[in-house]
């Protein structure tokens, strides 16, 4: 009897996440369908999902020839990876202090990380820009990675995972000769992969699609990354080229895709503190 | 070698324009490079960047700005004063820029830019559901109360079909084409009082409240009103010729697609607003503005011209290009759908911008009272009082 | 000169004082076992002298080196947790080679990949490797180096937290009740592991434990801490024979001692059954003062009319002895006699019978817990006893 | 004295364990008062001028832009939309995220998939998205009307009336968060230890609920406060949606905050004003978010 | 009727057969040991009990209800786990709550807010409170209920793992090591308060400890565990005297039993010592065999001229009892015997002396590790003793 109700639940269960996934997918679906259609076709009082005559080809085409994706894409890669290892790198060590150090500023911390959460980059871009201006640094990398080093949102993450490791644990380390550099290398970050894996989904996807910056401080396009890509396929005023557009939306999103599903695995792998009593 | 660094916006829309014609313009001058750099998403942004750009060695040495734009621009002393050279140039007629295209780009007498892409309003209409709703798609509606008529029989058609699609959305070009059209101005002589809210302007709001109430136009946003006339459920849609290359490929098969002059509630002094941007200059280097000067004609000129229409819907911007069989001459032989926004091409005048620093936000001023005739919130007296009242208060006081 | 020294620790956790100045001294190679009831402050102690609580006041010295203010990492002590506090990442192996990486190898040596190319490592790593297997094989846990803690038993765990304490060479060992989880077997041979260990690196040794065979064999010395304070510090023997306080004679020697209030004379002599004993120059006479007997010393009389009558409640078998519970009639008192299983085999429940304390083993104490010195003047004769 | 004598190791021990603190933090600290706080700066200096940009020069004017804050009903509406819109979204797609993490984690197949659907919409590149958004909500020829027309519902103007734009705009919100939230979700879910759920199981916790209320929710304490502040954070700085698919309209009725700052001073170029109405803004939220801290932080159960 | 049965419970951790068909029932009441070497699988056997676990294969039945389909929740076993896992966020009052609000209030009276606004569930609380104290006071943790997991010590928090699991009335008591981190007082102090709980509630109980006096004096039946099979259940003194298997001889008394290997000649008799031992119906003749001896059946001899010579190499001191680890000289192996203090104290280490083994108590066991019945048949005159 209560295996029949067990598998009840689990068809239950199956079938909300079913659904679920469909609503959440219907955007995407549109996206993949308007990215096969011809423009004439994209517009029109019928609803079908499966284009009538097939242009993925051409609007790949599109997609890829009127841009240099190549090009968008590596520079995509090589700002998203920059950031993302300089803000772990900067953030990790910050939030163990201020989880698991007698530290008095870290109340003053918790105040400019909130601040820091709640600046909303346009509002700063000005004077970012200014100064970058001065130090001669736009249309670079560095212009593109600087304002992304340090990272609240991954200061306050990690924060609140490193205050659930237990204390013996960094204890013990201590104990075994290691620094605070090697607990947080050794011992903390091993031991907060889930959350070092969300972080880094989030970086990643938001500096990969981030528009507004790039757009500030780069004019040079071998700087370009892959969202200032996709301006070549809109025209606001006259209405975009949503077949193409959608196709370079494919292209662009696909790496992101990609890697989150090979990070993923990372939340099977959880860690459960085992190793402890208590 | 000179190398110039040009800037515009809206590349989805531009890029095979600026592409084709630095092309042309650098074989024939081998002395000049063109590069581009990023482009714009839209003519706000453009303006943004070249503001924040300005002064800074990241500023390009030619951009694209919107033409309602330029007064502004201007006021920030960005642009190079062109009229030395249209001076040491002494034949711009010849050479196609007639005194009124000159114009168009002139802020209080100067010559800031030269228009490089221009559009007037013009009507589209789905010719399908004009003749289900017994009108005539070869003998299309003259006058706003046609209009209205015809847009309310094709809205009881049903189905979701609506009558018209007028772009009020977004800023005040269209209600300038409603109040110019029956002859009225925005503001007095001397840019001292709001002058909108005289008869005329009452008149070109009724229009618009009319539109809403016998006509059969929804409330859309501006993409949506867009989408609704190309999938063939909307019976008439006024906006920018700059958009007809667009539609025409939205449309496809669907329907047949028609153009027409858009109806003026002064049939006899109306004017229209001129849209689209000026080719300016921004660089101080004198032998840099030397090319630029040059690359501006180029993209302004005849050349030019013939490259933009055909690819957008553009009027041409100069005279030659519209005559010369070289040119343009035999595409308007070919594409009648084009020959709308030509035709009232002697009725444009620049699209009006405002004085002081907040004169962007006048527009929107103006947008926002539009938006609550539409959404029938409020009478069109109201709205034009408050608006009037509201962009008093914006004016420069002097 | 003493390696390891306490003077005056304290420690409170909000208000409540948990360690009230806790002073002592341990030799070079000295093996001290710290055993108190449980909350009584022991981890926190141990916690304290490794550096990963701040005392409140008082020294701690290390090899002569005042080190309140050098970190815990610094301080070159090794500990086993209560808690295991097993890195849940690593393997066994890898858990138990931590602690000598740390101290082998640089850290550049130690840096991912890099390390791996650097000359000279290869030769620790095979060195920490080899240590990390004989220290494995030591503890019998050889089998387990590649499982994660999560992978293991209670005991197993236990075994690899005390693997990664004893295979570094500290200044000092702490160790907190690292046999618990252990069967006795392996508890025996464990307990000789360290106590090898200890006789070889010759590093004074804190060991807390509740098991009171493991302290008093292991240990030169036993520490009771009994209510914040170290009530005691001697040698097994001396500790269990002759306590100082009838707290630290409660809390040794399984079952507990045999303890009743009763009267000291004016002379300063107290009777109790066919005893007398005689306390010389004590503040306290003519006051109730409290008699303790271990079980062990008190004998059986199968005859029920002795001077001490009682009679048996239960019994209580433990394999190779019988702990026998009585009530003496006449105050009342409970009595416990552990017997062998041969002498308790002619017992049985609510059996009357005769109890007799062995002469010179029953010790005083002061009402208010101090030992009393005292000397058996007489014993009254015995009746002939039951069983041989 | 001899206390004083003997706190002095331990005030030396505290000042190590600091320093190192400070050492660890520094990188981190610098970069933070680099690019943040200095910039930050700057917009509160600006608030006090009338800058606007393409002009070289600026006046200061005192609490000027702030005074005309206070009488602008523009900032007013969005403030309201602002406030009207985090209400709706934050709540919501913290729930839905919940619900869809746990339910994940309890299936056994398609975890992935199931995974990777839910989050697609946090890599969408939402200028693009927008605009497939636009189309699903078109009030004629969009998909969700038209679905909505065969149940015989006449589906509302989602963005063109100033009655549903808001709501509008909530769903995509809610749809783009969800799966932000679920992640950190799932990673929150994964520190948890197995043994007390076998304690709870044990102790009659039958149903799932039981289960969730004694440990999934106490033990997700500081996840779901960290989620918590962010969502309402990213509720507040709603802006791409808006920009793209309503440009506040119509008739304001979508005006939010960050889009008013923009309007204000990348628009109408008042870069002044625009950073005192960013100065006003933070001010709010910072008091806001640390009192909501405050007050959850004490409640949140950590190790 | 068997309250608890198992049958042929197995299981694997990746390819290790770690349960290999365990059997095993408990009446209605009885209280059963599990003790085993650590590792070999009791906490995995629990687990798999309370429904946390799945067998790979067997059936275990409670209350005559094979629940192998049956939800942990609704298995209702009480279980102390080795590791607490305890609730960290909850108090220890809280946590020792837990159980009772989920059985006796209902899912809407356990609501937030709501709940409290239900009629009857106040009275219920106020039930529920006070049962939480009574459970506190006896394991004396009464104090500490408003303190969280991590501001206790590991022997508080034992005791409070332990009092969640005995205030409920479940249909199996499941313990795993619930006093291991208690000290000996504590420890005798809860051993009683388990017995009394388990007298007056019936229950079964599986109670796996690794401390032998706690298994031999608190259980009805123990059951050894050795590498996956129970070897022997039975009573504590049957286990200890007469232990069916070599492992089980070994594992229970402490010290170890002594063993050696001799041989069986063809009729089936053993000489060892002064010792002559007869195995009937054997059929291992003319083999090797070995011979135990518990070391409390070892008595020492001061005249180092008997059968049996042996040299002393060194006593352990415990308390009540010492220790003597000898060579014997002829076959050098180890011999361990277990004496009073007083006879000790006249040893020393390396003196030589003579063994003797207590007639009737040496075990006969084939090299396989099974017992062979023996009959001891004479015993060679023994010298005198030299010691009471
Ligand atoms: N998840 C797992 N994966 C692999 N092996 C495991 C796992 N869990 C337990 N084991 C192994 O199973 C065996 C039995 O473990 P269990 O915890 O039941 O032992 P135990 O008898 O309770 O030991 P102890 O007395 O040390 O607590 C051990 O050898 C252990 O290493
Ligand atoms: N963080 C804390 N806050 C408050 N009290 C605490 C805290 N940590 C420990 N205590 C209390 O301090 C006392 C000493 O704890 P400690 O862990 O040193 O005991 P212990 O002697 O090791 O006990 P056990 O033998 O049970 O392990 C206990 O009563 C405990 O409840
Ligand atoms: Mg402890
Ligand atoms: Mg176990």
């Amino acid at each position: 009897m209560s295996a029949h109700s067990l598998s009840l639940g689990r068809i239950l269960r199956f079938a909300i996440l079913t659904l679920g996934a469909l609503i959440f997918l219907a955007p995407y679906i549109f996206m993949i369908s308007t990215a096969g259609k011809a423009q004439s076709e994209i517009f029109s009082s019928s609803l079908t999902l499966i284009p009538e005559q097939w242009s993925y080809v051409e609007n790949f085409t599109k997609a890829l020839s009127r841009v240099s994706m190549l090009t968008l894409l590596l520079n995509g890669v090589i700002v998203c990876a920059m950031i993302f290892v300089v803000q772990v790198v900067v953030a990790i060590p910050c939030a163990y202090a201020m989880a698991k150090l007698k530290f008095r500023a870290a109340r003053l911390m918790m105040v400019l990380v909130m601040l820091g959460l709640l600046v909303p980059i346009h509002a700063t871009a000005l004077p970012l820009y200014v100064a970058f201006d001065r130090l001669a640094v736009l249309n670079s990398y560095t212009a593109l990675v600087a304002p992304f080093s340090i990272s609240v949102f991954a200061i306050f993450l990690f924060l609140q995972f490193f205050r659930a490791l237990p204390d013996d644990l960094i204890q013990a380390a201590r104990l075994d000769g290691m620094s605070e550099i090697g607990i947080v290398a050794r011992v903390v970050v091993p031991n907060a992969w889930p959350a070092i894996t969300a972080f880094a989904i989030f970086s990643v996807v938001a500096h990969w699609n981030d528009l507004f910056w790039p757009l500030v401080v780069v004019s040079n396009q071998d700087y370009a990354t892959p969202p200032l890509g996709l301006l070549f396929f809109r025209a606001a005023e006259a209405g975009d080229d949503y077949g193409a557009l959608m196709a370079a939306t494919l292209i662009i999103t696909l790496p992101l895709v990609a890697a989150f599903l090979i990070a993923q695995k990372r939340f099977v792998e959880g860690i459960t503190m085992t190793g402890l009593k208590g | 070698e000179t190398v110039l660094t040009v800037h515009y916006p809206m590349p989805g829309f531009f890029k095979d324009v600026m592409d084709t014609i630095s092309k042309k313009f650098m074989e024939e001058n081998p002395g000049i490079k063109i590069t581009f750099a990023n482009p714009s998403a839209t003519y706000e942004e453009g303006i943004q960047t070249i503001m924040r750009q300005a002064g800074t060695a990241e500023m390009p040495d030619v951009t694209f700005i919107g033409l309602n734009r330029l007064r502004m621009v201007n006021e920030r002393d960005i642009p190079v004063d062109l009229g030395p050279f249209i001076a040491k140039d002494g034949n711009m007629t010849e050479q196609g820029f007639s005194e009124n295209i000159l114009k168009l780009a002139q802020v209080g007498g100067k010559q800031v830019g030269l228009a490089f892409a221009t559009s007037n309003p013009i009507m589209y209409y789905n010719a399908d559901l004009v003749r289900k709703a017994d009108g005539d798609p070869d003998n299309p509606p003259k006058t706003w109360d046609e209009v209205i008529a015809l847009g309310g029989k094709i809205k009881a058609l049903g189905d979701g079909v609506e009558g018209i699609d007028f772009r009020w959305q977004g800023d005040d070009w269209m209600f300038s084409a409603l109040l110019f059209g029956a002859g009225g101005h925005m503001l007095n002589e001397d840019e001292t009082k709001v002058a909108f809210n005289g008869p005329e302007g009452l008149k070109a709001i009724e229009v618009l409240d009319r539109m809403v109430k016998e006509g059969g136009l929804p409330v859309l946003t501006k993409q949506a009103g867009e989408q609704a006339f190309v999938a063939g459920k909307i019976g008439f849609a006024f906006q920018t010729t700059g958009a007809l290359r667009n539609t025409i490929k939205n449309v496809g098969g669907k329907f047949d697609l028609r153009t027409a002059a858009i109806p003026l509630i002064d049939p006899v002094n109306g004017k229209l607003p001129t849209g689209g941007n000026a080719v300016v200059i921004l660089t101080r280097d004198a032998e840099k503005q030397e090319a630029a000067w040059k690359f501006a004609k180029f993209a302004a000129g005849p050349y030019g011209a013939s490259v933009v229409v055909p690819g957008t819907g553009y009027v041409p911007n100069n005279e030659l290009a519209a005559k010369s069989p070289e040119y343009l001459a035999n595409f308007y032989k070919e594409n009648p759908l084009f020959r709308a926004g030509l035709e009232q091409m002697p009725r444009m005048i620049p699209w009006y911008a405002f004085p002081g620093t907040n004169g962007v936000k006048v527009t929107q001023t103006i947008v926002e009272n539009l938006s609550r005739v539409v959404e029938q919130s409020a009478t069109p007296e109201e709205a034009l009082n408050d608006a009037a009242a509201e962009v008093e208060s914006l004016l420069p006081r002097s | 000169m003493s390696i390891l020294a306490l003077r005056n620790i304290a420690k409170s956790f909000g208000g409540n004082a948990i360690l009230k100045g806790v002073s002592l001294e341990a030799e070079e190679g000295e093996f001290i076992a710290l055993v108190g009831p449980s909350g009584c402050g022991k981890s926190t102690l141990l916690r304290i002298i490794a550096g990963l609580d701040h005392a409140d006041g008082g020294e701690i010295v290390i090899s002569g080196r005042e080190v309140s203010s050098v970190a815990a990492a610094d301080r070159n002590v090794a500990m086993v947790f209560q808690s295991y506090a097993l890195y849940p990442h690593l393997t066994a192996g890898q858990n138990v080679a931590v602690p000598l990486a740390m101290r082998r190898l640089t850290a550049v040596q130690r840096f991912p990949f890099i390390g791996n190319l650097l000359p000279g490592q290869r030769q620790i790593r095979a060195d920490i490797q080899r240590q990390v297997k004989e220290m494995a094989a030591s503890l019998k846990i050889d089998h387990l180096l590649d499982r994660k803690p999560g992978q293991m038993s209670g005991g197993q765990r236990q075994r690899v937290a005390l693997a990664r304490a004893m295979v570094r060479h500290p200044s000092v060992f702490l160790m907190d009740e690292p046999l618990s989880n252990l069967d006795a077997n392996l508890r025996v041979h464990a307990r000789g592991e360290i106590v090898e260990l200890h006789r070889r690196a010759v590093v004074p040794t804190l060991y807390v434990t509740h098991d009171q065979s493991e302290a008093l064999s292991m240990a030169d010395r036993v520490a009771v801490m009994i209510g914040g304070t170290l009530l005691q510090l001697a040698p097994p023997q001396e500790i269990y024979d002759d306590p100082a306080h009838i707290d630290v004679a409660r809390f040794l020697g399984q079952p507990r001692i045999n303890v009743v209030e009763t009267r000291m004379d004016a002379s300063g002599v107290v009777r109790f059954g066919a005893l007398t004993l005689a306390v010389e120059n004590s503040a306290q006479r003519d006051a109730a003062v409290m008699l303790g007997v271990r079980p062990e010393f008190v004998r059986l009389n199968g005859n029920p009319n002795g001077t001490l009558k009682a009679r048996v409640e239960r019994t209580e078998f433990l394999g190779s002895e019988v702990i026998v519970h009585m009530r003496l009639d006449a105050i009342g008192e409970a009595i416990v006699a552990k017997v062998t299983p041969v002498e308790a085999s002619v017992l049985s429940d609510g059996m009357p019978l005769s109890v007799e304390i062995e002469p010179d083993r029953a010790m005083l104490f002061a009402m208010t817990g101090e030992r009393l010195q005292a000397r058996t003047v007489a014993v009254a004769p015995t009746l002939e006893k039951a069983h041989g | 004295m001899a206390s004083i004598a003997m706190d002095m190791p331990i005030v030396a021990a505290d000042r190590r364990e600091a320093r190192i603190a400070w050492l660890l933090a520094a990188p981190a600290i610098t970069l933070l008062f680099l690019f943040i706080l200095l910039p930050t700066l700057a917009v509160i200096v600006l608030g006090f001028t009338d800058f606007e940009l393409g002009y070289g020069g600026f006046r200061f004017v005192g609490f000027e832009n702030y005074a005309e804050l206070i009488g602008d009903r523009t900032f007013r509406r969005s403030l309201w939309n602002t406030a009207v819109y985090t209400a709706i979204v934050t709540p919501v797609s913290m729930v839905l995220a919940l619900a869809i993490a746990l339910l994940i984690e309890a299936e056994t197949r398609a975890k992935a998939f199931f995974r990777t659907v839910y989050f697609l919409p946090v890599a969408s590149l939402l200028v693009a998205m927008a605009t497939v958004w636009q189309f699903l909500f078109h009030p004629t020829i969009g998909p969700i009307n038209t679905f909505l027309a065969e149940f015989g519902i006449a589906g509302p103007n989602w963005l063109g009336a100033s009655g549903t734009v808001l709501y509008g705009l909530s769903i995509i919100g809610i749809w783009q968060s969800v799966g932000f939230n679920m992640v950190l979700f799932l990673a929150g879910l994964t520190a948890i230890p197995r043994e007390l759920y076998a304690a709870a199981e044990v102790d009659g916790a039958r149903s799932w609920l039981d289960r969730f209320r004694l440990v999934t929710w106490p033990m997700l304490g500081p996840t779901t406060l960290f989620v918590t502040t962010i969502s309402i954070i990213n509720s507040v700085k709603v802006f791409e949606t808006v920009k793209t698919l309503t440009e506040g309209g119509p008739n304001k009725a979508s005006e939010v905050l960050l889009f008013t700052i923009y309007q204000e001073g990348f628009v109408y170029l008042r870069v002044g004003y625009a950073s005192a109405m960013t100065v006003f803004f933070l001010a709010i939220l910072v008091v806001l978010m640390f009192l909501q801290y405050r007050v959850l932080d004490r409640k949140v159960h950590y190790a």
